[in-house]
């Protein structure tokens, strides 16, 4: 074998919820990032331009799901480790305070799991998003109620009070509205609810054909178990961030039927062909081969957090092939320039002043839980193009 | 044969010493006086004889058997009761009940009742605030109540730390014709006592403790009678 | 003896000024990172330990006056323009003026009973503050990169936080131990030995109480604007969170309740370790409970904690050992 | 309105029991030990993940289940008095909040690596029962019945049993309690192992209606200290009567704004209650 | 007239402990208070004192109206007080205990001088061996000293003792009577529970007897303990003792 001209280690760096209430979601990230990146240093790193070959190590920290030490480790990160490339830790708040000191030694940060509009809209220039942001989660949904009954008239929106869940239900809100929807009930709850029935009451007497809402993945579940308990005639039921997860099949019949918007899903076929069609440049591996590596090295199925931090990865990956440098002002440039097609979807960054980073390439897909050969399974019903089955509707009679 | 043989006791709180190898032994069916200066060790005795301290060095037996290494609640058992300085009464639990528990040890829990009667025969004050919580009695009735409580615990051998300490004079008789009665009844009694006047004329036997040693003992009369005891502590 | 030549307190601030210049000198912002936690923790510590330590007052919510100060210091800098110095002064002054208000209301109580108001108070300002339009509600407030050019760029505004913290915290210290060798504080320990012979003994016990919380108040309200400014951004759940409190009370106690030098050496003992776990590769998955197992054996054996077992063993030592 | 409010507070109510008894459960230890147990939110997660093994696993009745968690709780509680609590039983005050502090964090630390904190619920049916407008889960029923019962229980082992009475003394004068022959260092440990039980068996009948994860229990520490003040500390009954209150208040106050303002007025009332009342609303009055 | 209580009656809850007790108090008097166990003496003390408010009644020091007034306002007028069940504060040393009395009392020290008045009052009391100890440290007797020792350094006009002597034998009795008649020499007006007889007897310029709330004597002690109503309730007959001293050989 020929000796390389040259060959440089890359180091990413991040911090993990490797303790605290975002554990499960940020392992997942972090999971399939390593994993992209022991891909790409197995098939022997990048070789740029000038024969030299990047390959790539990580350096990440417990941040344990709390602002505190956010800014103390990723200022070790950038500094004393000398990071070259940072990624966000998991949750928009979390990501808030890192950006700060990303943008401040001017590394280039790819966030994932921060779905947060504001971040992007701080005046950052070397922040870029992943996910699709919070304003487009839940329009998807709003489009797909309109499209399988237009009838309904009526959406109450129950949501968590917090930074990440009041930005979408916002935002589905005022589309909604703008569409001729009334929105009969809008009142969110606090982080940790588990009990729901203050709200299913009140939802009862607000008599709505659709509820949207949620937060995340205990109150979603929680949420989603009562509402059934309770047998309300709903036709349409859309809760943010817990049904995509693998683990809402432990609510049996009660998941029946479930909607919730999904940044990836395994179902979701995004190809070279369709890339061809759209006029994109297609990148990166095939859904399926994602799916059955991350089991293979898992043993369990990706959620769409994993999808996101792989997609992380491939980002990094095309930033550097396209720049030919791993220079972070070059990359940057790459960065603003980008836009692709991958298993995740489309990427491309917002380049303008007031919201530069922003996502605005990458749309959602919408998951419905189904009863598939007697057993309860996903399948995508929105868009349509990349539906795999009718939707239930109503959802429950 | 003695009830309660202490031998070459030791004690003191944390580096300081305070007890420097006390010998002392109890017979059945007498009262035996202790008498000593303010802060001598009266109480640090008694507290390590009890067990609620726990003593450096020396022997503690107990009609032939060795104690010292057990615990209070072991010794309670064996019919060890003290009556201790500063009453340490349930102080939010009610008269009643603070009798009740001094009946705890396996030798009282079965005649509750019957111990309940004789002592409010002995302190009838007691019995008018059965029901109030012994933390918001007088200073004198919650003695009262320290003593009472000693009594329901059916001791063998009864230690009382400053007996008489605020109490009514009218009281105080009563309290010391109660002893006699004991006595009579053959319990074996330990009495460390400020009125030392009173405490020598009912005693048979007396110890004087002084630097941390028994430097006297002898029957209650020849003690009241030695001359530096009359000078330091009868104010004759 | 005069106070101020014990030479316990010079040997405490300068051992703290000289951990502050470390960074500065080695021009390591990794290192001013590291140090900022610590001495913002131990800056947090000592202003509780005049309310926890001298007063024997507990409070468990004392994370409200960090978080409102936070709010109020980021609301002023970020909406409303005002320099971060004035803000962070506006800061410290808002939550002292609560703690005055609460402590006229709170310091009623005694004990347990005190110690669960707080977290009740500390509950309310959360809710609140989530239902607060104006400071965001959920969604909180984050400041525009654009602010820290103001102060010469992102760089030197984090050097900058990083200088106003070292000097708060000596400030602290310095009121921390002025305070316990005060007649003041004499009162405040007559309190927390007993209330009711403190009374009797002439000690205007409601006032007494009332200042020692705001000054406990005061500098948490500073370091949450100097926190928060840092950070960026600010929401409820950050600003106020209860284990934190309740952190501070373990670093108070590690290091020596009641004492000056304890906060410090606890809050840089506490913040250090977990610091440490937290980067450290071979219990990066079980950090928490490491920490925890290191925390229960010192407890278990330096109940005390490390200034109260240190004056225990030395006795000579007691002077210095404020 | 009337059509909400009465669900609502059915509801609240139900729930308030199983409150309740996370409280007491508190409140034994504190009472007792004037211990403030900060690692019973883990111990309350421990109880939940408890039902939730011998269910998904064994396949037992959650009920029967409940018997298991309780002995369980039992001797964890038991253990972590002999291990972390029993040494400073008697150091300067606040030292067991510390002790107790540094368990919640190894509970929660071992937890997370063993059960990650991925939600977990039982799936399991008690179909529910319909009274004209109220429907209430037959899940919530049995869990406020098992509350009720272990209340009871309790309050007849703390009032008439001898252990129990022991165990008020040495809540009141440990020295004096040992001079009466109580073995105060084994009525501590069991003081504390069934405070721990209480809370593990809340945590279990949680588990059978609310998803958790091994975070979960912080919450309902939360509401525990709340209900504490509430009813007195120490005090069984009380802790009950608090519950009651707390979930009337979570079933009712919605009704009428959002229910973000829940906390607030909660913990408002929770301080007034504090200044007119302190010693809870079943304690004497100061 | 120093101190005035006029109709005092506290109450808790069915119990009338302090029931209708007047009194005056001339300057420079040494007052005796005596009376059966839960005859109300604490509580009349606490009800001067500020820490119960009274149902009825009025008290009057130095010519104003102190009734329900705050302990704290009355350490600073010049009253101070010891408790028959002592309150250390454990966790200070025995001459911070003292300071805090000199801080706080009457003329406000700094703690330079409340250093100084310390270390006077505890010499005077017998306890600057123990000066640097840690209050808990003492035993109850010396506790009831340094309560005394407390209450000394605020330099009061006023001082109220309850039953200081407890616990003290013969000689000490004898010295401590001493100790509180130089303070009376320096002008301070004293009023002393005791149960022990015949120091209360000896140095008691007058002695009021209660019971059940009650006044039910007062008067020199001479009349005082001749009084049968006295006898009955509170001395005991004196015979008695004399049988008790000789039957128990
Ligand atoms: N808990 C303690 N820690 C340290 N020293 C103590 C403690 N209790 C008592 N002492 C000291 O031990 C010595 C002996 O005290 P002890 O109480 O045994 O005396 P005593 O003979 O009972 O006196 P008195 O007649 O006053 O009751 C005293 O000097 C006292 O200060
Ligand atoms: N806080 C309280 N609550 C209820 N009863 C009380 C309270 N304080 C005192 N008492 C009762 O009031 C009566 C008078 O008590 P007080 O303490 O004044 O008696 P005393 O004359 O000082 O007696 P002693 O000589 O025994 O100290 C007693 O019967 C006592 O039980
Ligand atoms: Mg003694
Ligand atoms: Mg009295």
């Amino acid at each position: 074998a020929q000796a390389p001209a040259e060959s440089a280690t890359f180091t990413i760096g991040f911090t993990a919820s490797i303790t605290g209430k975002y554990e499960v979601s940020s392992a997942a990230q972090v999971n399939a990032f390593t994993m992209w990146m022991d891909e790409i240093n197995a098939a022997g790193g990048i070789e740029l331009g000038d024969g030299s070959i990047i390959t790539f190590d990580t350096v990440f920290y417990d941040d344990e799901s709390n602002t505190e030490r956010v800014q103390e480790l990723y200022t070790r990160l950038a500094t004393e480790d000398n990071a070259d490339f940072l990624i966000s830790p998991y949750s928009s708040g979390l990501t808030a305070a890192a950006a700060v000191i990303a943008e401040q030694y001017g590394k280039v940060m790819i966030t994932t799991g921060a779905a947060s509009d504001e971040t992007y809209q701080a005046g950052y220039t070397h922040v870029f998003q992943t996910y699709t942001p919070s304003s487009r989660y839940l329009t998807g949904a709003i489009d797909h109620l309109g499209t399988i009954d237009p009838s309904v008239t009526k959406i109450a929106f129950v949501y968590e009070n917090d930074k990440f869940s009041t930005g979408v239900v916002t935002a589905a809100k005022d589309y909604a509205e703008s569409l001729g929807y009334e929105v009969v009930l809008f009142e969110g709850y606090d982080s940790e609810t588990v009990d729901f029935a203050p709200f299913i009451n009140k939802i009862e007497a607000a008599a709505p054909e659709a509820i949207m809402g949620g937060g995340h993945r205990v109150d979603g579940k929680a949420f989603a178990l009562q509402l059934y308990e309770k047998g309300l005639p709903i036709n349409y039921f859309a809760v943010l961030v817990a049904p995509p997860e693998p683990e809402f099949a432990e609510l049996g019949d009660a998941a029946l039927g479930v909607i919730g918007p999904s940044q990836w899903e395994p179902l979701a076929a995004f190809t070279p062909e369709s890339a061809a069609d759209a006029g994109l440049e297609w990148f990166g591996v095939l859904g399926a081969d994602f799916t059955e590596n991350y089991i293979a090295a898992f043993d369990a199925e990706p959620s769409y957090h994993a999808a996101g931090g792989y997609a992380a990865g491939l980002i990094l990956e095309k930033a550097i092939r396209d720049a030919d440098s791993i220079d972070p002002e070059a990359l940057k440039t790459a960065l603003e320039a980008m836009d692709i097609l991958t298993f995740y979807g489309r990427i491309k960054f917002d380049t303008t002043p007031e919201s530069h980073g922003l996502q605005i390439g990458h749309d959602m897909v919408y998951i419905q839980w189904q009863m598939v050969d007697g057993t309860l399974a996903k399948q995508v019903v929105w868009p349509l193009e990349g539906a795999t089955a009718e939707t239930i509707y109503p959802i429950y009679e | 044969m003695a009830m309660l043989e202490i031998r070459d006791l030791e004690s003191g709180y944390g580096e300081v010493q305070i007890l420097w190898g006390v010998d002392l032994s109890l017979e059945k069916g007498k009262l035996t006086s202790l008498v000593g200066a303010n802060g001598v060790g009266k109480t640090t005795l008694l507290r390590s004889i009890m067990g609620t301290l726990r003593p450096w060095k020396g022997s503690i037996e107990l009609k032939g058997q060795k104690i010292g290494h057990l615990p209070a609640h072991r010794k309670a058992d064996l019919g060890l009761v003290l009556v201790p300085e500063g009453r340490q009464l349930f102080s939010n639990m009610s008269v009643h009940e603070n009798l009740e528990m001094g009946a705890t040890n396996k030798r009282s829990r079965d005649h509750v009742e019957r111990n309940l009667e004789r002592v409010y025969e002995l302190f009838p004050r007691l019995q008018e605030r059965e029901k109030q919580s012994a933390g918001t009695l007088s200073g004198g009735e919650q003695q009262m109540l320290a003593v009472a409580r000693g009594l329901m615990a059916e001791p063998e051998i009864l230690m009382f730390d400053e007996l008489s300490l605020g109490l009514a004079p009218v009281l105080v008789l009563n309290l010391f014709q109660t002893l006699r009665r004991l006595k009579d009844e053959g319990l074996t009694m330990l009495l460390v006592e400020q009125n030392v006047h009173m405490a020598l004329s009912v005693s048979d036997y007396a110890y004087v403790l002084s630097g941390g040693k028994v430097t006297l003992e002898g029957p209650a009369k020849e003690v009241a009678e030695d001359k530096e005891v009359q000078a330091a502590y009868l104010g004759m | 003896m005069k106070p101020l030549r014990n030479p316990g307190l010079w040997l405490a601030l300068a051992f703290t000024a000289a951990v502050g210049a470390w960074p500065a000198i080695t021009q390591s912002p990794s290192s001013r990172e590291v140090t900022f936690t610590i001495l913002m923790a131990v800056g947090l510590a000592s202003s509780l330990n005049i309310l926890l330590g001298y007063a024997g007052y507990v409070s468990f919510g004392h994370i409200v006056f960090f978080g409102l100060g936070g709010y109020v210091g980021i609301y002023l800098v970020g909406v409303l323009n005002l320099p971060f110095f004035v803000a962070m002064i506006l800061a410290g002054l808002s939550s002292g003026l609560l703690a005055f208000l609460l402590g006229k209301a709170l310091l009623r109580l005694r004990g347990a009973y005190f110690a669960l108001a707080t977290i009740g108070i500390n509950e309310v300002a959360r809710a609140f503050i989530n239902n607060f339009e104006p400071f965001g509600g959920p969604i909180g407030i984050t400041l525009n990169f654009q602010i820290y050019n103001n102060y010469g760029g992102a760089a030197t505004a984090l050097w900058m936080t990083y200088g106003t913290l070292v000097v708060v915290t000596l400030i602290v210290l310095f009121i921390s131990y002025m305070v316990k060798s005060s007649k003041f504080g004499l009162a405040l320990m007559a309190i927390r030995e007993n209330e009711n012979a403190a009374e009797v003994m002439g000690v205007v016990t409601p006032n007494a109480k009332t200042w020692a919380y705001v000054l406990s108040a005061v500098f948490p309200g500073m370091i949450g604007a100097i926190f928060f400014f840092k950070n960026g951004h600010i929401e409820p759940h950050d600003a106020f969170r209860l284990h934190m409190s309740i952190e501070w009370i373990v670093m108070v106690m590690l290091g020596g309740f009641g004492t000056v030098l304890g906060p410090l050496i606890g809050a840089a003992a506490y913040q250090r370790l977990r610091g440490l776990l937290l980067v450290s590769s071979l219990f990066k998955n079980i950090q928490l409970a490491v920490a925890g197992a290191l925390l229960l054996l010192i407890i278990l054996f330096v109940p005390a904690g490390v200034v109260g077992w240190l004056r225990h063993r030395f006795t000579k030592l007691r002077r210095v050992l404020i | 309105m009337l059509d909400i409010l009465l669900p609502s507070l059915a509801d609240g109510l139900l729930l308030g029991f199983v409150y309740g008894l996370a409280a007491m459960g508190l409140t034994l230890i504190w009472g007792v030990m004037d211990v403030i147990n900060l690692s019973h939110g883990p111990i309350i997660a421990l109880g939940m993940y408890g039902i939730y093994l011998t269910f998904t696993n064994l396949g037992l009745n959650p009920y029967l289940a409940i018997i298991l968690v309780a002995i369980a709780g039992l001797l964890l509680g038991v253990l972590i008095y002999g291990v972390a609590v029993h040494r400073v039983i008697n150091a300067p005050h606040l030292s067991t909040l510390l002790a107790t502090f540094s368990v919640n964090m190894i509970l929660i630390g071992i937890g997370t690596a063993v059960f990650t904190t991925t939600p977990r619920n039982i799936d399991f049916s008690l179909g529910s029962v319909t009274m004209g407008p109220i429907t209430l889960p037959g899940k919530r029923i049995a869990a406020a019945l098992a509350a009720l019962l272990v209340t009871g229980l309790l309050y007849l082992f703390l009032y008439r049993s001898r252990p129990g009475k022991h165990i008020r003394a040495v809540t009141d004068n440990r020295a004096a309690a040992e001079l009466m022959g109580i073995r105060s260092s084994m009525i501590l440990a069991l003081s504390f192992g069934l405070g721990t039980m209480l809370a593990a068996i809340s945590g279990g009948l949680i588990a059978t209606f609310f998803p958790f994860t091994i975070l979960s229990g912080g919450g309902y520490e939360l509401k525990s200290f709340v209900i504490g003040v509430l009813g007195g500390l120490g005090n069984p009954l009380g802790a009950l009567l608090g519950g009651l209150i707390l979930g009337a208040l979570e079933g009712i106050i919605p009704v009428f704004m959002k229910t973000t303002w829940v906390p607030v007025l909660e913990f408002i009332l929770f301080v007034l209650i504090l200044l007119i009342r302190p010693s809870g609303l079943l304690g004497k009055k100061s | 007239m120093i101190l005035q209580v006029k109709g005092v009656s506290k109450w808790f809850g069915g119990l009338e402990a302090v029931s209708n007790v007047t009194l005056d108090l001339p300057e420079g008097e040494i007052l005796g208070l005596i009376g059966p166990n839960g005859a109300g003496k604490t509580t009349l003390f606490n009800v001067i004192n500020g820490i119960y408010p009274p149902e009825s009644g009025t008290v009057t020091f130095r010519g104003q109206d102190i009734t329900a007034k705050k302990p704290y306002r009355l350490a600073k007028m010049g009253m101070a007080r010891t408790h028959q069940i002592v309150q250390p504060l454990n966790e200070l040393s025995v001459e911070e205990n003292v300071m805090v009395g000199a801080c706080y009392g009457r003329e406000d020290h700094s703690l330079t001088s409340a250093a100084e008045i310390s270390k006077e009052v505890l010499d005077f009391v017998d306890l600057s061996e123990k000066a640097e100890l840690l209050a808990a440290s003492l035993n109850v007797a010396q506790k009831k000293r340094l309560e005394l020792a407390r209450a000394l350094a605020s330099r009061p006009h006023l001082l109220l003792l309850d039953e200081v002597l407890a616990g003290l034998n013969h000689a000490e009795i004898t010295a401590m009577l001493n100790t509180i008649g130089e303070v009376r020499d320096q002008g301070v007006t004293i009023i002393m529970i005791e149960h022990v007889m015949h120091a209360v007897m000896n140095i008691s310029d007058r002695i009021i007897v209660i019971d059940y709330g009650k006044q039910i004597a007062e008067g020199t002690p001479n009349e005082v303990s001749r009084d049968p109503k006295v006898i009955e309730a509170y001395l005991g007959d004196p015979k008695l003792a004399e049988q008790l001293a000789q039957s128990s050989d």
